[in-house]
C-alpha cells in the first residue's frame, strides 16, 4: 500500500521539478514548487500512516502554513513583477547576468 | 529565552534601538553557558540543543546583525531610505537564523528556515523601485522554494526511513541499524541539497551571483555571513549526529568541496563587478567550510573550526560590504573594479581597510583569514584527507588572483574619482571596528 | 632586559612603520624617524652578535604560548645559523635611508615594517610564526614595487606576490601536515623546530610536503626554474626594494631551507639533494649567461643576484660543513657585495635617469671614490681572494666537490661566468670614452662615503678577518650536519656514491 | 720554534700598505690638483725597497741554517677554519720561495724606479704606482704563501692588478677589452686551480692544508687523484702562466704601459705558473704522466709563440711571444721534473726579459709611443746606453753563451734529454734556433741599418738616469746570473739547484758527459745559425715584408684569436641572448605563462554559464542532482 501512496508522490514531485524547470511563467513556476511541497507532504502522511505516528501530520500542517507563506510573498513578488515589466516571464528578468 | 526578545523588539524600530537589542544579545549569548542545554531539552522538548558551537555561531549572527544594522544607518542615508520594517525584518532572520542553529529536528529546521528565508527574501527585495532588486528577488525566492521543497521532501523521506525527525532519534536509529537505507540516503541527499543551495556550493551556486548583485549592500553583506553561518551550524549538527552517517557521505562531500572551491574561483576570476566577485569567493569559502565538514567527525575539534572560520570570514567579508556600502555612492553607483581605481589615494584609510579585508579572506597572516584557513587544513590533515587540503591550498592560491586584483587597482592605478560619500560615521565606524576584529581575531585565535 | 632584544627587533620596525603610515607626518620626519629605528636595531644587532657566544644552540630564546590547542608558540630564538641572516638584516636597512631621499613617507613605513616582518622570520623558532613573518614580509614588497616601481611594476608585483604566495601556501598545507603528523607520532601538538626536528617521515605524503616545502623556498631563494618572477621584479621595483629583495629576502628562502627543511625531512633531503644541487648549479649558469644579454644594470644585477643563489643554494644542498658555514657566510657576503651594488646602480638612475648600459661610460674618471667603492663591491661579488665573496665562494666549491665532483666542477664555473658579465659591464660603464650623460655625473658626497665605507670595509674585512664570523657560525652548522648524518646515514651513502672520483680518496 | 719569524708577514705588507697609501691619495685628489709626483714617486718605491731589504735577510738567514731544515714560517693569524678544513694566514720561506722573493722584490724595485721616469707626465701618476705596489705586495703573498689558499690570494690579487694595469690607458676600448681578455681567461685557470685545490684537499688535506703538511701527506695520493689534481692545477698555471690554450691573453696585455709589461707580463706575474707547479713538485714527481703532459704542452707553447714572435711587426708583441716561448721552456723544465732547472730559468730570464721590455720601453719612450719596428731602425748611435744593454739582453734570451740564458736554457733542453724525452729535447733546440732569429731581427731592425722614419729619428735620445740605470744593472743580471748556477763540465757545482734542492723533490738523471757536451754544441751552432740569417736578413736595413702563404698564417697567429672568438666567445654571447631573447621567456617561463592563460580563459569561459535566466539555474541544479543522485545509486548498489 505504502508503496502506491509514495510512487504517486514522486509522480508528483518529478512533475513539480519539470515545471519548475520548463515553465516560464512566474505564476506556474511557483504553483509547480507548491506541487512538490504537497507531494513531500503526501510522502509524510503516507510515513505517519506506515510507522503508526501521528507525528507525520503534524508536520505536514506546519508544512502547509510554510507553504502559506511562502505563496503569500511569492504573489506579492508576482505583483511587483508585473509592475515593473508588465509581463510574468521569467526570461524577461535577466539583467543580472555574466 | 533570547529568541522572545529579538521578537518584542518588531516595534521598535529606530536602527540605534536594534543595534542595542543586537548588543545585548550579543553579551547574552557570550554570557549564556552550557548549562541552558538542559532547559531548551525540556522547554522544546528536545528540539532545539545549544552547546558550545551554537553558541558560537550565534555569536557570529548577532555580530553580522549587529553590523550590518550599523552599515544600514549610512546606506540608507545615500540610497532610497528604508522604512523601519527593514530593522524588524532584519530580526526576523536572525531570529530564523538562531533557531536554525539549536534546532535539532528536521521539521523545526526547516521552519526556521523558512522564517530564515522569508525575511531575508524581503531584505533581498526590499528596494522595490529597483528593477534589479526584484529580480534578485525572484531568482531568489524561486530558486530558494524549489530548494526548499527538496528539503521537505527529504525531511519526509527520512521520516519514512527512521521514523522519527529528531536527530536524536536517527542517530539512535542508525547506530542500531544503518545509514545505507535507501531511504535515508535519498532523504539525506535531499536534504543537504537544500543546504548545499543555501551555502552556494557547486552545482547550486548560479543563483548567488545575481541575488549578491542584486541585493542592497548592507544585507548582501548579511546574507553572506549571517546565513552561511547558520546554514553550516545546522549542516554540521546534522551531519555530525552520526559518526556512520559521516562516513557515508564523505566521498559526496569530498567532490562538492573541490568541485565548489574551483567553480567559484573560475567565475570569480571573470567578474567585473566587486559584488559580483565577492559573491563568487563566498562560493569557495563554501568550499573550504565543507572541507571542514568532511573532516568533520574525528573529533569536536572541527566544531570549533567549523565556527572559528565562520567567524573569520564574517568579518572579513562584512567588513568589505559596510565599506562598500558607503563607498559605493548613490543608488551603488559604484561596484565596478574600475571604479575603485585610485582609492588609495583619495581615501587611503578605506583603502587600507578594504586591503585588511580581502586579505584576510585570501588568507594572508596575521590575519582571522588565515587563522582559519590554517585550522581548516590542520583538521583536513587530522582527519586525513591531505588531498584535499592541498587542493584547498592550491584554490586559495588561484583566489590570490582576483583579491590582488582589487587591491592593485586601489593602489597602484590614478584616481579617476573623487569618491565623494554621504557624510554619515556609522558605516566607516563598523569598518574599522571590523579592521580590529580582523587582526584581532587573527592574533587572539580563541578556538572554544 | 637584553633577554627581550629579538622581541624588540621585530616589532620596533613593526610598529614604527605602521605609526609612521598612520600619522601625519611629513617625509623627513619619516625618514629621520626610519633612520634611527633602523639604527638602533643595527646597534642592536651588532651587541647581539658580540654577545653571541658561539655555542652550537639557541640564545637569546624567548618563548611564550600562543595558540594553546595546536602548541602553536611566540617562540624566537638565535643560533649560528640565523646569527650572519638577522646581522645582515640589521645592517644593511639603515644605507637606504640614508641613501634615498626621494620617496614618500608610506615608502619609508614600509620599508621599516618589511625589516620587522624579516627579522621575525629569521627569529622564529616555530614553523607556524615563521609562516605568519614569512608571508608578512610580502606585503610592503608587493606594495612597494607596486606603488613605487618603474613602468611594468604592475605585471611585475603581480608576478612576484602571486608567484610566491603560491609557493609560501603550498608551504602552509605542508607545513600543518608536519604539525599533524608529530601530533600523531607523539601525542601532542607541536610547530617548534626543535621538537620537529624529531620527527621521523616517510612515505609518499612526506615526499610531498617536502616538495612543497622546498617549492616555496626554491620560488624565493629563487632556485631554477621558479627565478622567472626574478628579473621583472628586480628590475621594475624601486632599487631599495630590489636591495632589500635580493639582499635579504632571498637569503631567508635559503635560510629557511636550512633551519625548517633539513631538519624535518633528512631523509627526502638527502635522496633529492642530488636533483636540487643540479637545479643550483645549472641556475647559476643559467642566470649567469642571460645576464650577459643584459643592456639594463640592474636587469643585469638582477641575474647575477640569481646566478649567486644558485650557488649558495647549491652549498646547502651539498650537506657537509664547508659548504653548509660557506653558504651562510656567503650570504652576508653577497648581501653586502650585490645589495650594494644594487644601491650604486640605484645612485646611478638617480643622478642619471638612466640604467642602461649602452648610455652609459667614463664614470671612471668623473667619479673615481664611486668607481673605487663599485669595483671593490663588484670584485667581492665575483670572489676575488680579499674580499668577503672569496671565502664563501670556495668553501661552496669546496664542499660541492666532495659532495659529488662533477657538481663540484660545475659549480666552479661560477669564477668564470661571474667574471665575464661584471667586467664587461664595468668596462662599458666605467672605463671607455665618457658620454653626454655621464658627464655631469658627480662623485659620491661625504655623507655617501660614509654611508658606503662601512660596508666596503666589511667586505674586505670579511674577506680578511673571516674567522670572527665562522668561529660563531660553525658550531651551530656542526650540530646541523650532526644531527642530519646520524638520522640519514645510509642515504648520505648512496649519495656519495655517483661522485666516483672520490671514492678513491677514502683510504 | 726557530722557524717561526714574525717578520715574513710585513714583506708582502709594505707594498700593501703603500699602495693603500698611495691609492687614497690618488683618489682624494684626482679631481682636484695632485700631490706632486716627487712624492707618489718615492712612496712608491719605499715598499718595494724595504721588502727587498727584508727579502735579503731572509736570504741570509735562510743561508745561515743546515741544508734539510731551511725554512721560516709565519703565521699570522687564522684565515678561515671550517671542520677539517684550517687556513691560516701563513708565509713560508724556503729556498724557493726565498729565490723567487730576492729577484721578485729585486726586479720590482728596479721597476719600479724606472716607472718614476717612464710614466712622468702621466695624469694618473699615482693610480699607477698604487696598482703596481698592490701587484707587488700580491705577487709576494704568492710566493711566501705557505699553503695553495694564501697562494691563491696572491694568485688572484696579480691577475686583477694585471687587469687594471693592462687597462690602464681606460679610454680606448680595446685595452680594456685586454684587460678583459686577461682577466678571463686567467679565471678559467683559476677554476682549474680552485678545484685542484679542493680535490687535494679532500684527498690528504684534512691534517693540514699547507705546503709542509701536504708535502708530509703527499705518499697518500692515489695515482688517479694526484693525477686529476696535478692536472687541474697545471689547467691554473697555464692561465697565470699563457700556456696552450691559454696563451691569448698575454699578446694582448701589451696594451699595459710597457714597466707593467715588464714587471708582470715578463718578469714575475706569469712565472708564477711555473713556481707554482715547482712548489707542488712533491705531487707532480708522483705522477709522470703529469708531468709529461705539462712538458709536452710546454714545448709546443714554445714551438708555437716562437713561430709567431718571428713575424711580428710590433715590439712589445715580439717580447710578448717570446716570453710565451721561454715560459714553454720553462713548463718543459718542470714537467720533465728538472724542477731546479726551470726555476733557474724562471730567474734568468727574469732579468733579461725585464731587461729587454724596459730597453723597449725606452726606445718607444724616445720615439713617442712608435711600438712598430718597421717605422725605427739605426737607433744604434742615438741611444748607445739602450742599444748595447738590450743586445745584452737579446744574446741571454737567445741562449747565446756565456749570457746567462744559456746556462738556464741548455740546463732544460739536456733534463729533457736526459730524462728520455728525445722529442722535446729535439722541439726545444729548433726553437732556441728560432728564438735567436726573431730576437736579433728584433736588434737589427731597430737598431741597426737606416732610420726609417726620419723625424721620429731625429728626436730620439738615451732615456735620463732614472730610466738606464735600471737598465744597466739587469743588463749587468742578464750576463751573470747564468753563473750562479753553473753547472759542473764548466767547473761549477749547481749551486742554485742545491740551493733550492730542499723544496723541491727532484732526482738528477746521469747521462754521459760527452752527450751533455754534444747537445750543448748542437745547440749552440743552431743559436748561432739563427743569429746568423737574422743578420743577413735585416742587419742593412731591410723594409716591412709583405707576408704570404705560411708566413701571413702565422703572422696572423694562426687566426687563433679568431677561432677563439668565434667557437667561445660569440657562442657565449649567443647563449646569453638566446636565453633571454626566447628560452626564459618562451620555456623557463612557460609554467607560469601557460598556468594564468588557462585560468584566465577559464575564467572567462566560465562566464557564459551565468546567463542570468533563472530557469536554467533550476536545471544546473537539476543536472547536478541527477548526476549525483546517479553516482549515489550506484554506489549503493
Amino acid at each position: 500500500m505504502i508503496q502506491n501512496y509514495l510512487i504517486l508522490s514522486v509522480i508528483l514531485f518529478c512533475i513539480g521539478i519539470l515545471g519548475v524547470v520548463s515553465r516560464r511563467n512566474v505564476l506556474i513556476v511557483f504553483m509547480s514548487i507548491e506541487l512538490m511541497l504537497n507531494a513531500a507532504n503526501l510522502a509524510f502522511i503516507a510515513f505517519s500512516r506506515f510507522h503508526e505516528s501521528m507525528d507525520g501530520h503534524v508536520l505536514a500542517l506546519m508544512v502547509m502554513a510554510v507553504a502559506a507563506a511562502e505563496a503569500a510573498l511569492a504573489l506579492a513578488v508576482v505583483i511587483l513583477l508585473h509592475k515593473h515589466k508588465g509581463k510574468l516571464d521569467t526570461d524577461v528578468f535577466s539583467l543580472l547576468k555574466g | 529565552m533570547l529568541l522572545s526578545a529579538f521578537e518584542k523588539v518588531k516595534l521598535e524600530n529606530a536602527p540605534f534601538v536594534s543595534m542595542g537589542f543586537f548588543a545585548a544579545a550579543f553579551v547574552m549569548q557570550l554570557t549564556a553557558g552550557n548549562h541552558e542545554s538542559a532547559l531548551y531539552g525540556s522547554v522544546f522538548n528536545g528540539m532545539f540543543v545549544s552547546n558550545s558551537f551554537t553558541q558560537a555561531a550565534g555569536l557570529v549572527i548577532i555580530g553580522c546583525g549587529f553590523f550590518t544594522a550599523m552599515t544600514c544607518l549610512t546606506y540608507f542615508k545615500q540610497n532610497n531610505p528604508c522604512t523601519m520594517e527593514f530593522y524588524s525584518v532584519l530580526f526576523f532572520a536572525t531570529g530564523g537564523m538562531l533557531m536554525l542553529t539549536l534546532s535539532r529536528e528536521l521539521i523545526t529546521s526547516f521552519i526556521s528556515l523558512e522564517i530564515m528565508s522569508l525575511a531575508i527574501y524581503i531584505l533581498v527585495g526590499y528596494d522595490r523601485k529597483r528593477v534589479t532588486s526584484t529580480e534578485a528577488l525572484l531568482k531568489y525566492l524561486l530558486l530558494g522554494a524549489f530548494a526548499g521543497s527538496f528539503f521537505v521532501m527529504g525531511s519526509a523521506l527520512v521520516y519514512g526511513g527512521a521514523g522519527s525527525t529528531k536527530f536524536a532519534e536517527i542517530s539512535s536509529f542508525i547506530s542500531t541499524h544503518s545509514a545505507g537505507t535507501p531511504l535515508l540516503i535519498g532523504g539525506a541527499f535531499f536534504i543537504f541539497v537544500a543546504f548545499l543551495f543555501k551555502v552556494a556550493a557547486f552545482p547550486f551556486h548560479a543563483w548567488v551571483i545575481d541575488v549578491y548583485d542584486g541585493a542592497a549592500t548592507p544585507v548582501t553583506g548579511f546574507m553572506a555571513t549571517a546565513l552561511k553561518a547558520a546554514t553550516f551550524t545546522v549542516f554540521a549538527n546534522f551531519l555530525a549526529l552520526n559518526g556512520a552517517m559521516q562516513k557515508e557521505w564523505i566521498d559526496f562531500l569530498f567532490y562538492i568541496a573541490l568541485f565548489t572551491m574551483f567553480g567559484g574561483n573560475l567565475i570569480a576570476i571573470g567578474q567585473s563587478n566587486i559584488k559580483r566577485m565577492l559573491a563568487a569567493s563566498g562560493i569557495v569559502h563554501s568550499g573550504y567550510l565543507l572541507i571542514a565538514l568532511v573532516a568533520i567527525s574525528t573529533e569536536s575539534f572541527s566544531g570549533s573550526v567549523i565556527a572559528y572560520y565562520l567567524a573569520a570570514y564574517s568579518v572579513g567579508t562584512l567588513g568589505i560590504f559596510a565599506a562598500l556600502s558607503y563607498l559605493g555612492g548613490k543608488g551603488e553607483s559604484r561596484m565596478s573594479f574600475d571604479d575603485f581605481k585610485g582609492l588609495a589615494k583619495v581615501r587611503p584609510y578605506s583603502a587600507a581597510a578594504i586591503a585588511v579585508f580581502l586579505l584576510s579572506m585570501a588568507g594572508i597572516p596575521p590575519t582571522a583569514g588565515f587563522m582559519g584557513k590554517f585550522y581548516i587544513i590542520t583538521s583536513a590533515i587530522s582527519a586525513n584527507q591531505m588531498a584535499l587540503a592541498v587542493f584547498g591550498v592550491i584554490s586559495s592560491i588561484l583566489s590570490m588572483w582576483y583579491y590582488l586584483r582589487l587591491i592593485i587597482i586601489m593602489y597602484f592605478q590614478e584616481p579617476e574619482d573623487t569618491f565623494e560619500i554621504e557624510n554619515s560615521i556609522f558605516a566607516p565606524a563598523c569598518t574599522f571596528i571590523l579592521v580590529f576584529c580582523v587582526f584581532a581575531l587573527g592574533l587572539y585565535p580563541i578556538v572554544i | 632586559m637584553f633577554q627581550y632584544v629579538l622581541s624588540v627587533m621585530i616589532f620596533m620596525p613593526l610598529l614604527a612603520g605602521l605609526f609612521v603610515l598612520a600619522a601625519p607626518i611629513s617625509k623627513g620626519i619619516a625618514r629621520l624617524a626610519g633612520f634611527i629605528v633602523t639604527g638602533i636595531i643595527l646597534l642592536l644587532g651588532i651587541e647581539l652578535f658580540l654577545g653571541f657566544s658561539g655555542s652550537a644552540g639557541m640564545e637569546y630564546v624567548e618563548s611564550r604560548v600562543w595558540i594553546e590547542s595546536l602548541g602553536v608558540n611566540y617562540s624566537l630564538g638565535v643560533d649560528g645559523i640565523s646569527l650572519l641572516v638577522l646581522f645582515t638584516c640589521a645592517l644593511l636597512f639603515p644605507l637606504i635611508f640614508v641613501v634615498f631621499s626621494t620617496r614618500t613617507k608610506g615608502f619609508y613605513a614600509n620599508l621599516l615594517i618589511c625589516q620587522g616582518a624579516m627579522i621575525g622570520a629569521i627569529c622564529a623558532t616555530d614553523l607556524v610564526l615563521f609562516y605568519i613573518f614569512w608571508e608578512i614580509m610580502l606585503l610592503p614588497i608587493f606594495f612597494m614595487i607596486g606603488l613605487y616601481g618603474g613602468p611594468g611594476r604592475l605585471a611585475a608585483t603581480l608576478k612576484i606576490t602571486l608567484y610566491t604566495i603560491a609557493g609560501s601556501l603550498l608551504m602552509l598545507a605542508a607545513l600543518v601536515y608536519v604539525g599533524v603528523a608529530y601530533h600523531t607520532q607523539f601525542g601532542e601538538w607541536s610547530f617548534n623546530i626543535v621538537q620537529l626536528a624529531k620527527l621521523n617521515l616517510s612515505g609518499g605524503y612526506a615526499v610531498l610536503a617536502f616538495v612543497m616545502f622546498m617549492l616555496a623556498f626554491a620560488i624565493k631563494i629563487p632556485l631554477f626554474p621558479f627565478h622567472t618572477w626574478l628579473p621583472d621584479a628586480y628590475t621594475e621595483a624601486p632599487t631599495s626594494t630590489t636591495f632589500v629583495l635580493s639582499a635579504i629576502m632571498a637569503k631567508i628562502g635559503v635560510y629557511a631551507v636550512i633551519r625548517f627543511v633539513i631538519p624535518v625531512f633528512e631523509i627526502e633531503f638527502a635522496r633529492f639533494a642530488i636533483l636540487l644541487s643540479l637545479a643550483g648549479v645549472v641556475g647559476m649558469m643559467y642566470c649567469g649567461l642571460a645576464a650577459i644579454a643584459q643592456k639594463d644594470i640592474k636587469r643585469m644585477l638582477a641575474f647575477s643576484s640569481a646566478s649567486h643563489m644558485g650557488v649558495i643554494a647549491l652549498g646547502v644542498f651539498c650537506m657537509n660543513v664547508q659548504a653548509l658555514t660557506g653558504s651562510l657566510f656567503q650570504i652576508v657576503a653577497h648581501a653586502t657585495s650585490t645589495g650594494v651594488l644594487f644601491l650604486f646602480v640605484g645612485l646611478m638612475e638617480e643622478k642619471m635617469q638612466t640604467r642602461n648600459i649602452t648610455d652609459l661610460g667614463g664614470i671612471a674618471y668623473r667619479a673615481p671614490i664611486f668607481a673605487t667603492f663599485f669595483a671593490i663591491a663588484m670584485l667581492a661579488s665575483v670572489g676575488l681572494p680579499g674580499t668577503s665573496g672569496f671565502i664563501g665562494e670556495f668553501l661552496i666549491i669546496l664542499g660541492a666537490v666532495k659532495f659529488n665532483a662533477f657538481i663540484g666542477i660545475l659549480s666552479g664555473t661560477t669564477l668564470i661566468i661571474g667574471v665575464c658579465y661584471m667586467l664587461w659591464m664595468f668596462q662599458r660603464v666605467f672605463f671607455e670614452k665618457p658620454k653626454e650623460l655621464t658627464e655631469k655625473f658627480t662623485d659620491l658626497n661625504m655623507t655617501e662615503v660614509l654611508t658606503f665605507l662601512p660596508v666596503i670595509l666589511l667586505i674586505i674585512f670579511m674577506g680578511i678577518f673571516p674567522q670572527p664570523f665562522l668561529k660563531k657560525i660553525e658550531p651551530a652548522a656542526q650540530k646541523h650536519i650532526a644531527e642530519f648524518s646520524t638520522v640519514a646515514p645510509t642515504v648520505i651513502v648512496d649519495t656519495t656514491v655517483p661522485s666516483e672520483g672520490l671514492n678513491h680518496q677514502k683510504n | 720554534m726557530e722557524h717561526t719569524v714574525s717578520y715574513l708577514g710585513l714583506i708582502p705588507l709594505f707594498p700593501l700598505l703603500g699602495a693603500l697609501i698611495l691609492g687614497v691619495m690618488h683618489i682624494s685628489t684626482c679631481t682636484g690638483k695632485p700631490f706632486s709626483e716627487k712624492l707618489y714617486g718615492v712612496l712608491g718605491c719605499i715598499g718595494p725597497v724595504i721588502s727587498f731589504i727584508y727579502a735579503l735577510i731572509v736570504y741570509f738567514q735562510l743561508k745561515g741554517m743546515p741544508a734539510d731544515s731551511r725554512f721560516l714560517i709565519h703565521d699570522a693569524f687564522t684565515w678561515f677554519s671550517v671542520g677539517d678544513l684550517h687556513i691560516t694566514m701563513g708565509f713560508l720561506a724556503d729556498p724557493l720561495s726565498s729565490l723567487m722573493l730576492v729577484f721578485v722584490t729585486f726586479i720590482g724595485s728596479l721597476i719600479h724606479i724606472y716607472s718614476v721616469g717612464y710614466m712622468s707626465g702621466d695624469e694618473n701618476f699615482g693610480k699607477f704606482f698604487s696598482y703596481m705596489n698592490l701587484f707587488l705586495g700580491s705577487m709576494l703573498i704568492l710566493v711566501l704563501g705557505s699553503g695553495p689558499v694564501v697562494m691563491f690570494v696572491g694568485w688572484e690579487g696579480v691577475g686583477l692588478c694585471s687587469y687594471l694595469l693592462i687597462s690602464f690607458y681606460c679610454k680606448d676600448t680595446d685595452n680594456v677589452l685586454a684587460g678583459n681578455k686577461a682577466f678571463i681567461v686567467n679565471r678559467i685557470g683559476d677554476l682549474g686551480f680552485v678545484l685542484g685545490m679542493a680535490f687535494l684537499f679532500w684527498a690528504i688535506g684534512a691534517s693540514g692544508f699547507d705546503y709542509l703538511s701536504l708535502r708530509e701527506n703527499s705518499h697518500l695520493l692515489t695515482p688517479g687523484i694526484g693525477l686529476v689534481v696535478c692536472l687541474l692545477l697545471f689547467v691554473g698555471a697555464c692561465g697565470k702562466s699563457a700556456q696552450i690554450p691559454l696563451y691569448v691573453w698575454l699578446p694582448d696585455a701589451m696594451a699595459g704601459p710597457t714597466p707593467v709589461s715588464a714587471l708582470i707580463h715578463a718578469a714575475t706575474m706569469v712565472t708564477a705558473g711555473v713556481y707554482m707547479v715547482a712548489r707542488f713538485s712533491f705531487i707532480y714527481a708522483h705522477v709522470p704522466v703529469a708531468g709529461a703532459v705539462v712538458a709536452w704542452i710546454g714545448i709546443l707553447t714554445a714551438l708555437l709563440a716562437a713561430i709567431f714572435g718571428m713575424f711580428q711587426h710590433d715590439i712589445k708583441k715580439i717580447l710578448a711571444y717570446s716570453t710565451v716561448s721561454q715560459l714553454g721552456y720553462m713548463f718543459a723544465g718542470v714537467g720533465v721534473a728538472a724542477y731546479s732547472a726551470g726555476i733557474f730559468h724562471v730567474f734568468t730570464h727574469a732579468f733579461f726579459k725585464a731587461l729587454l721590455f724596459l730597453g723597449a720601453g725606452s726606445v718607444i719612450y724616445a720615439l713617442h709611443h712608435q711600438q712598430n719596428i718597421w717605422k725605427m731602425g739605426g737607433l744604434k748611435e742615438k741611444m748607445p746606453k739602450t742599444y748595447w744593454s738590450m743586445l745584452i739582453g737579446a744574446l741571454a734570451l737567445a741562449g747565446f753563451p756565456p749570457f746567462s740564458g744559456f746556462f738556464s736554457k741548455d740546463e732544460i733542453l739536456f733534463s729533457a734529454l736526459a730524462s728520455g724525452h728525445t722529442g722535446i729535447w729535439f722541439i726545444g733546440v729548433a726553437v732556441a734556433g728560432i728564438t735567436a732569429y726573431y730576437t736579433f731581427r728584433l736588434i737589427f731592425v731597430v737598431f741597426h741599418g737606416q732610420p726609417r722614419d726620419k723625424k721620429a729619428f731625429d728626436h730620439a735620445e738615451d732615456a735620463p738616469a732614472v730610466m738606464t740605470i735600471p737598465l744597466m744593472v739587469l743588463a749587468f743580471g742578464a750576463l751573470c746570473a747564468g753563473f750562479l748556477n753553473l753547472p759542473g763540465i764548466f767547473g761549477g757545482n749547481l749551486n742554485v739547484s742545491h740551493w733550492l734542492a730542499p723544496s723541491l723533490v727532484e732526482h738528477h738523471p746521469h747521462t754521459s758527459l760527452t752527450v751533455e757536451l754534444l747537445a750543448m754544441a748542437l745547440t749552440i751552432a743552431i743559436i748561432v745559425t739563427g743569429i746568423v740569417i737574422a743578420y743577413k736578413k735585416f742587419a742593412s736595413g731591410a723594409e716591412e715584408p709583405e707576408y704570404t702563404g705560411f708566413a701571413k698564417f702565422a703572422y696572423n697567429k694562426f687566426y687563433v684569436d679568431e677561432l677563439y672568438n668565434t667557437v667561445f666567445v660569440q657562442p657565449y654571447k649567443a647563449i646569453g641572448s638566446v636565453i633571454w631573447k626566447s628560452l626564459e621567456p618562451n620555456v623557463t617561463d612557460i609554467h607560469v605563462k601557460v598556468s594564468s592563460w588557462l585560468y584566465r580563459k577559464a575564467g572567462t569561459g566560465f562566464k557564459i554559464f551565468q546567463v542570468g535566466y533563472v530557469r536554467v539555474y533550476a536545471v544546473y541544479m537539476v543536472i547536478g542532482l541527477s548526476i549525483i543522485s546517479l553516482l549515489l545509486s550506484q554506489s549503493l548498489n
